[in-house]
């Protein structure tokens, strides 16, 4: 005998504080468990794709910036990297070196509010936001140093970065790197013995390795999935086959083991930064390029590991100073994708750790 | 009761608690109803209290708008949208003249009775003493009570169990 | 003027009579449940008030009648919401009129 | 006890209120006193708890400023010490909107209504030995039926809203209330069973006489106190019904403006008067062996209430939510049989105690030795008997690999 209860309708989003940003989720409930979960995206979409078709190469940069906003220099990178490919161009071995610590120092930043925005998803009342903030702020720090932005950094140019890094840069660096452990060990005292998290996360969520390759998921959700996948390993890019780190991947596949795998990347993000910034060669940073690049015509795809997942820039060139065809694979959007088959049956609470474990960001989703 | 504190006392408590009854039987949403109807019990605790029942007046408060009331709500949102009207039935108009019937006789009873009225103070307190009567003099009755409670408990359980 | 135990009876049937018809008239089964509720409270009234007024001042046997009748009403009130589900589930509906499969 | 009972004497307010309704007595009409004394005990509990809430408003953002590694308000006044009027300004003056389909009558009583458990908690609080509105002989038994009112105001905003987070955030409060309630008044017998009263003066009174604290005798039953009435006050990290991240502000979504500082107030009022419970029954009240002769005992009370309310920010700012069928769960599973374990022993205790005619001094330090005993032993055995040592429940960490293409997924890590 069940209970016969009318279906309804909850609108999580587009304002609610949980969805970061403007996502909406329209989850069908039958009494407290979800039947079906419907996702609604679009209200940020900005158009960059097309807008991007009407600007030179080097101009398109900053509108990368502000696709993760959280994650600017792996933006950065990934598409620079793609015009590369298009010109053949080689990019110095000192700018190629910084842009891996950059992009290190951003999958720290980034991880750090994925962590913390997942344990205010928990119910955490800000502490450990507050906290990995404390450390996003040093890094953040470092990124104005070298080229006067915290946020949009815009910084990875074609052809390498658009500066070197000031004097005052490596033993600030430094201390931060020698730092950041103890800091990480600090997170894991918090979070990672805590029995509130490991209950609430524990078994919920799961995404099963076929349905996480089948979606085509990539990063910390894949990962976490038990699929040993990192394009750093897979396909390096720029020095990552010059530097040792580990993959961490989970086994059950559920929110605390994407959880664990962000964790544990920041240590091994620390790692390639220790080795990065002691190899960090002489010389200069990059090459010159021409302002208006008329690469010739042909098309290139360049992905790096961005901290969401496999980020990817699809350029067609036909000659002119513009892009064709601008495309972006961006990983929150295609790491959103599973998420109905991973909330149903669950409850709201449920779905809101779900989507937090999963680690958006709206401004790459909607585009 | 002589004095003007016990008298207003009653009157105040006793209009609230009539007239939320009302309210009960007027409104049309169910909701409201049960407001009212919280709100009458609490009436019924403050004439509780100017009877110097102070045990029994919080426990009418624990127990009616504590805990009856909210399982009152709880069925209340557990069935569906169209369900929560308040309206009669058919038997409105007889339901009516009994009820009224009820009323007249009870009331013209308890007014034409001599009730043989002691004279006498309210009581200083009563928590012991019920205690105290509840495990001796009225022993069995407290058990039963218990084995009530148990098995309208097991029996809300049983009718309500999905399986 | 004071008040007296008849003020008191006069609420008490005031309240009963309030609760007979709503018990008898309403539709919905919570309804009903709510009518017996306040005849209960009525009865309560009453007790309360001959105790303080009829009974000796050491015997609180009114009192322990209350408490027995509260007790009895919280059961009560479990089990007929218990009841009002039920027939809600079987029956997608608590309207007394339409639950009429017991003729005469 | 000696005090000199006049009622210039700061140690106990009560004196001069005394003197002040005595005064009244002989001077005015025979009701003038019980009004009066209404009023003044009405007034100081509101004053006390407004002055209370504008303090702790402050300083509990404070705190959890230094928890969270930020400064919390400093702008405004010295250290920003003026931050809560600022707020209280704020609300005041912003625009209390009523949502166009609500309920307007149920809408607007529900945040009037919702403070009003909160301050009736403290008529029977005694501040000291004279300071106490109605020393109710009942006391424990109000404070118990006044929690449990607190779910009507609570559902009646959640409901007229119209709105189905706010209904969620209702039913939730609701539910939550009904089950902890069973574990705080099973606590809360403890104390009775021993004090063998459910006077609050006499609770402080016996905990005087006989030199200790509840705490030593029913660590158990503080405890479970301590969590239920964490969750009756409905914050971080047991506010399952105002779940920001989950259902957006609970019941009070739909408020604004002075209605929903209403509610923000009935919830550290709330807080205040589960604090002072536990400073009273469990802490001894007013009394801190013999100091209350020196110093106000109202201050000793305070400094009490105010360090169990520090407790509830520290809380706050550290503890994740549970989920609401864990929450239910865990009164039902864990609190209530542990509280109706701490009920048995206890009695057990007191009958040994009353029939045995044995001597408090003797036996009152071998049962705190026992009770602490079992408490320990009880939630260990418990949490073992959940399953809390099962594999999944333990901490683990991410697997790490060099090499990529495998799928590890179901192994164990």
């Amino acid at each position: 005998m069940t209970m016969k209860s009318e279906p309804f309708v909850v609108n999580v989003g587009p304002q609610h504080p949980s969805t970061h940003g403007v996502f909406r989720l329209r989850l069908t409930m039958d009494g407290e468990r979800i039947v079906d979960a419907e996702m609604v995206m679009g209200y940020l979409h900005r158009s960059v794709e097309k807008l991007a078709e009407g600007r030179t190469y080097t101009q398109n940069i900053p509108f990368t910036d502000r696709l993760d906003y959280l994650s600017a220099m792996s933006n950065n990178l990934a598409y620079c990297m793609a015009v590369e490919k298009l010109m053949g161009i080689e990019v110095p071995e000192r700018g190629e070196f910084l842009r891996v610590i950059m992009a290190e120092f951003q999958r720290i930043a980034n991880h750090a509010m994925a962590i913390g925005s997942f344990a205010m998803e928990c119910g955490v009342w800000f502490t450990p936001l507050m906290w990995m903030f404390r450390d996003r702020e040093k890094i953040l720090d470092l990124f104005e140093m070298t080229c006067g932005a915290r946020l949009t950094t815009n910084y990875v140019r074609i052809g390498g970065v658009s500066f070197d890094i000031p004097p005052e840069f490596m033993p600030a660096a430094t201390a931060l790197v020698k730092e950041l452990p103890e800091r990480i060990a600090e997170y894991e005292s918090l979070l990672l013995e805590n029995e509130i998290i490991l209950v609430r996360s524990r078994d919920v969520g799961v995404l099963p390795p076929e349905l996480a390759i089948a979606a085509s998921t990539s990063g910390p959700v894949l990962r976490g999935s038990g699929v040993m996948w990192d394009i750093r390993k897979a396909d390096p890019y720029a020095v990552y086959d010059r530097l040792d780190f580990d993959i961490p991947v989970g086994t059950r596949g559920d929110c605390y083991d994407r959880f664990l795998v962000r964790l544990e990347e920041l240590r091994q993000s620390v790692r390639i930064l220790e080795q990065a910034l002691d190899m960090l060669p002489d010389g200069v940073a990059s090459v010159e390029v021409p302002l208006a690049l008329r690469p010739p015509a042909g098309e290139a795809y360049a992905r790096i590991e961005a901290p969401k997942g496999e980020l990817g820039f699809y350029l067609v060139s036909d000659g002119s100073p513009h892009p064709q065809r601008f495309h972006i694979r961006s990983p929150s959007f295609i790491n959103l994708t599973p998420l109905r088959d991973m909330v149903v049956g669950l409850t709201i609470p449920d779905a809101v750790v779900t989507l937090g474990s999963i680690d958006i960001v709206l401004g790459e989703v909607d585009r | 009761m002589e004095d003007v504190g016990s008298i207003v006392a009653f009157w105040v408590l006793s209009v609230v608690t009539v007239g939320a009854a009302l309210m009960v039987v007027a409104v049309r949403n169910l909701i409201h109803a049960v407001l009212f109807l919280i709100l009458s019990f609490i009436g019924v605790a403050g004439l509780y209290i100017t009877l110097s029942a102070d045990f029994v007046a919080i426990t009418q408060i624990l127990i009616y708008a504590g805990a009856i009331s909210v399982l009152i709500l709880f069925a209340v949102m557990l069935t569906p949208r169209a369900a929560r009207d308040n309206a009669e039935t058919f038997l409105q108009l007889p339901g009516l003249v009994l009820a009224a019937l009820v009323g007249v006789t009870v009331g013209a009873i308890a007014l034409v009775t001599d009730w043989n009225e002691a004279t006498r103070g309210p009581f200083s307190e009563t928590a012991a003493a019920i205690g105290e009567a509840l495990l001796d003099k009225y022993v069995l009755p407290f058990e039963i009570a218990s084995v009530i409670l148990l098995a309208a408990m097991v029996g809300a359980i049983v009718l309500v169990r999905e399986d | 003027m004071s008040v007296e135990l008849s003020h008191y009876l006069m609420v008490g049937a005031i309240l009963f009579s309030i609760g007979l018809y709503v018990a008898l008239a309403k539709r919905n089964a919570v309804g009903i449940l709510m009518g017996i509720e306040l005849m209960f409270n009525a009865v309560n009234l009453t007790l309360i008030a001959f105790s303080r007024f009829v009974s000796p001042p050491t015997d609180v046997s009114g009192h322990v009648f209350v408490v027995f009748v509260i007790t009895v009403a919280a059961a009560e009130a479990a089990l007929a919401l218990a009841l009002a589900m039920v027939i809600y589930r079987n029956r997608e509906t608590i309207d007394i009129d339409k639950i009429n499969l017991m003729r005469w | 006890m000696i005090f000199l009972a006049e009622w210039w004497d700061v140690r106990d307010l009560g004196n001069a209120v005394g003197e002040l309704l005595e005064w009244l007595g002989d001077h005015g009409p025979d009701w003038l006193p019980y009004t009066a004394s209404a009023l003044v005990g009405a007034i100081t509990i509101v004053v006390f708890l407004l002055v209370s809430l504008l303090v702790f408003a402050w300083l509990e953002r404070r705190l959890i400023g230094r928890i969270q590694a930020r400064r919390g308000p400093n702008r405004v006044g010295p250290w920003g010490a003026f931050q809560s009027i600022a707020d209280a300004i704020k609300f005041v003056t912003k625009e209390a909107i009523t949502s166009a389909n609500a309920d307007r009558w149920v809408f607007w009583l529900a945040p009037i209504l919702v403070v009003v458990p909160a301050l009736v908690v403290f008529a029977v609080m005694p501040f000291n030995e004279g300071m106490i509105l109605a020393d109710l002989n009942v006391g424990v038994l109000f404070l118990v039926a006044v929690g449990s009112v607190t779910a009507i105001p609570i559902f009646m905003a959640g409901w007229s809203s119209n709105n189905k987070f706010s209904l969620m955030g209702a039913m939730r409060e609701v539910a939550m209330l009904i089950s902890y309630e069973i574990p705080l008044v099973l606590a809360l017998l403890g104390v009775v069973i021993f004090t063998n009263t459910m006077r609050m003066n006499g609770i402080v009174g016996w905990q005087d006489e006989h030199n200790t604290w509840l705490i030593f005798l029913q660590p158990l039953a503080v405890l479970i106190y301590f969590i239920a009435g964490a969750v009756e006050i409905n914050r971080t990290p047991t506010d399952i019904a105002e779940a920001e991240s989950e259902i957006v502000a609970g019941y009070h979504t739909e408020y604004s403006g002075v209605k929903f500082g209403m509610f923000w107030l009935a919830e550290y009022f709330a807080g205040f008067a589960i604090a002072a419970i536990i400073a009273t029954l469990y802490l001894g009240g007013w009394t801190l062996w013999g100091l209350e002769e020196w110093v106000p005992g109202w201050m000793i009370f305070l400094v009490k209430l105010y360090g169990l309310f520090w407790f509830f920010i520290w809380m706050r700012g550290t503890l994740p939510r549970l989920r609401i069928d864990q929450l239910m769960g865990f009164a039902w599973k864990a609190l209530l049989p542990l509280a109706l374990i701490n009920i048995f022993f206890a009695g057990l205790e007191v009958l040994l105690w009353q029939e045995n005619d044995l001597a408090a001094e003797a036996v009152l330090p071998g049962f705190a030795i026992a009770n602490l005993v079992l408490a320990v032993v009880l939630i260990v055995a418990w949490a073992q008997l959940l399953g809390r040592g099962r594999p999944q429940y333990r901490p683990t960490r991410a697997r790490l690999v060099k090499e990529l293409g495998a799928v590890v997924y179901g192994e164990e890590a």
